[in-house]
């Protein structure tokens, strides 16, 4: 590459949009950057394209779509150095169990769901689980189902969104697909009852 | 935001099971309640992890496919008009609850998956508090915020590190001061009644740490004033022996 | 420009030099960034340059040498769209922090209530906290204490009110409403099942 071979800047959209999203400390939707950069909503997604595939090619950062809103984010190969730096220990990092990412699962995916709900389909009792799940943001409790007993219905919040990386829980694979990509052990039988 | 996924050992009788039929090892349409019971108690006692809770959890599992298959066979009992012209066999019962368990296996690991591919990219920290962040408005939360406060505050421990510290068993749970002086005073306890007398350096060991040695002579000097111990130092700058 | 005016990568040394002043929350000296990216001082130097050469003609950031260390900001072209955006950010924040949450709870259960009440409940200091609960309007000060050091009293507003969907305060979910999601504490022994 010749001495020339010029970085063409970011458009003047784009710069704006980064330097919002480098201060903020959540993700921030198309709509507020529109309103604080001054144009609107397709420019700013085009801004977050040219943004997202600059550092995609040239940097050590990335974007990220989450909770429907957009995070600057240091890139996955930078993780090692990274973590060396913030002195992240793989034994910090906070585990969720088989169990608890199941309850997860069938949280996201049947919301909102009660607590007898997510036993009847995992087989095992939960209220520790679920305990565990409100405490740390990831689910929270949305209203009540009526009738007898009128158990809690369970949610998941943007937490949750944001610890999986998700856009919004219509990113995750839809139970359809789920259905077509486990193998059935035995042609016959695969009745799905209403999930 | 630092997770970390865990993955070994089943979640419960139905993950084994499909564990099972995954590896052809059973299959789907020919498992006995029985043979479940045989199997997955056997799991859960060469375990040593398992729990009198997990325990529980299976044979409630057990009972109500048990009871399903009662039903069944005996259309007297109450409830059996509805439900049970298709599920008919215990086999069925299962398979059943298995097909209908499998998918949320399959996005539980898809989600295991999503997760570690997120805490590969880093975000910067707010200025303020760290994650996570609470909707304005979930009354939910706030209300059980505030009702664990109070369990907490009856339980005499601070609310919010407890609760992050107990719950996240990837963080240790600090353990007070004083509590650390009486197990270091065992340990020299045991130490001292196995050798007779010690001297200081061997107590203390080469590589200690500052936290190590204050909670050592804390230790020590407590059991000299209890008359557990008695202190000798010889010589000016000499070793200090430790004796009963 | 030809087509081609091909973006540059950012050498692998100054990408590594990005994601870790990125995600720094103090300037970061060169020596540490030499030994976090496993390169040597001048390759650090050499890598900042290319950085802040970078940044200076595209993007809507720049790298500061503060206190003998190395940050990354915005620059100072994005002056006004990132004030616009903490404006907007202070007042419209719609969610709360644990520490938040907590500091609410207990205002709104034990109205009114000094700073010391709260600290002593939750067992950390609050004064941050409490100023961003009176920014955002969700709680007033009401009086002070009778009493040595006359301490001011906290309550939560009609806003508070009105966010949550509460008619009074004696609408707040009793400890019997929410007992089925709050574990007791005798339970506890027995509870092991993961997380």
């Amino acid at each position: 590459m010749s001495e020339y071979a010029a970085e063409t800047p970011l458009s003047a959209v784009a710069r704006s949009v980064e330097a919002v999203l480098f201060v903020a400390t959540q993700p921030v939707g198309t709509k507020e950057l529109a309103s604080v950069t001054g144009v609107n909503e397709e420019q700013v997604i085009s801004a977050l394209n040219e943004i997202k595939e600059r550092y995609r090619k040239c940097h050590g950062l990335c974007l990220l779509n989450i909770a429907g809103g957009w995070s600057m984010a240091t890139s996955p190969e930078q993780e090692e150095v990274v973590a060396l730096f913030r002195d992240v220990a793989l034994t910090q990092r906070i585990r969720l169990s088989k169990a608890a990412l199941e309850s997860l699962a069938v949280i996201a995916y049947s919301q909102p769901v009660t607590r007898a709900e997510i036993e009847e389909i995992r087989g095992v009792r939960c209220e520790r689980v679920l305990d565990t799940l409100l405490r740390h943001g990831l689910i929270k409790v949305a209203g009540r189902r009526k009738g007898s007993g009128s158990p809690l219905l369970y949610r998941t919040t943007d937490s949750f969104l944001s610890l999986f990386g998700l856009g919004s829980i219509s990113d995750l694979p839809t139970m359809e697909e789920m259905q077509d990509i486990i193998p059935s052990p035995d042609e016959e039988g695969f009745e799905e009852e209403g999930v | 935001m630092d997770f970390d996924v865990e993955l070994e050992g089943f979640s419960g009788p139905l993950d084994m099971l499909c564990h099972l039929v995954e590896t052809g090892e059973i299959r789907a349409s020919s498992i006995s309640v029985s043979e479940l019971i045989r199997v997955y108690s056997g799991f859960l006692l060469k375990n040593d992890r398992a729990t009198i809770n997990e325990m529980a959890a299976f044979f409630s599992l057990t009972a109500r496919l048990l009871l399903g298959k009662l039903k069944s066979i005996l259309p007297s009992l109450p409830g059996t008009e509805q439900d049970t012209e298709e599920i008919d066999t215990e086999s069925d019962l299962l398979e059943h609850a298995l097909n209908r368990y499998r998918p949320y296996r399959w996005a539980a690991s898809q989600l295991a998956d999503l997760m570690k591919d997120r805490a590969r990219s880093f975000t910067r920290d707010a200025e303020e508090e760290g994650p996570p962040w609470f909707d304005l408005g979930d009354l939910y939360s706030l209300s059980v915020v505030w009702w664990d406060m109070v369990r907490m505050k009856k339980e005499r421990k601070p609310a919010s590190r407890v609760a992050l510290e107990e719950e996240w068993n990837g963080i240790p749970v600090a353990t007070p001061d004083e509590e650390q002086v009486e197990r270091r005073m065992e340990e020299i306890g045991e130490m001292i009644s196995r050798k007779g007398s010690l001297e200081l350096s061997e107590i203390i060991g080469r590589r200690s740490t500052r936290q190590l040695l204050v909670v050592t002579f804390l230790a020590l000097l407590e059991m000299a004033r209890l008359g557990k111990v008695r202190i000798i130092q010889e010589d000016l700058f000499g070793d200090v022996r430790i004796c009963c």
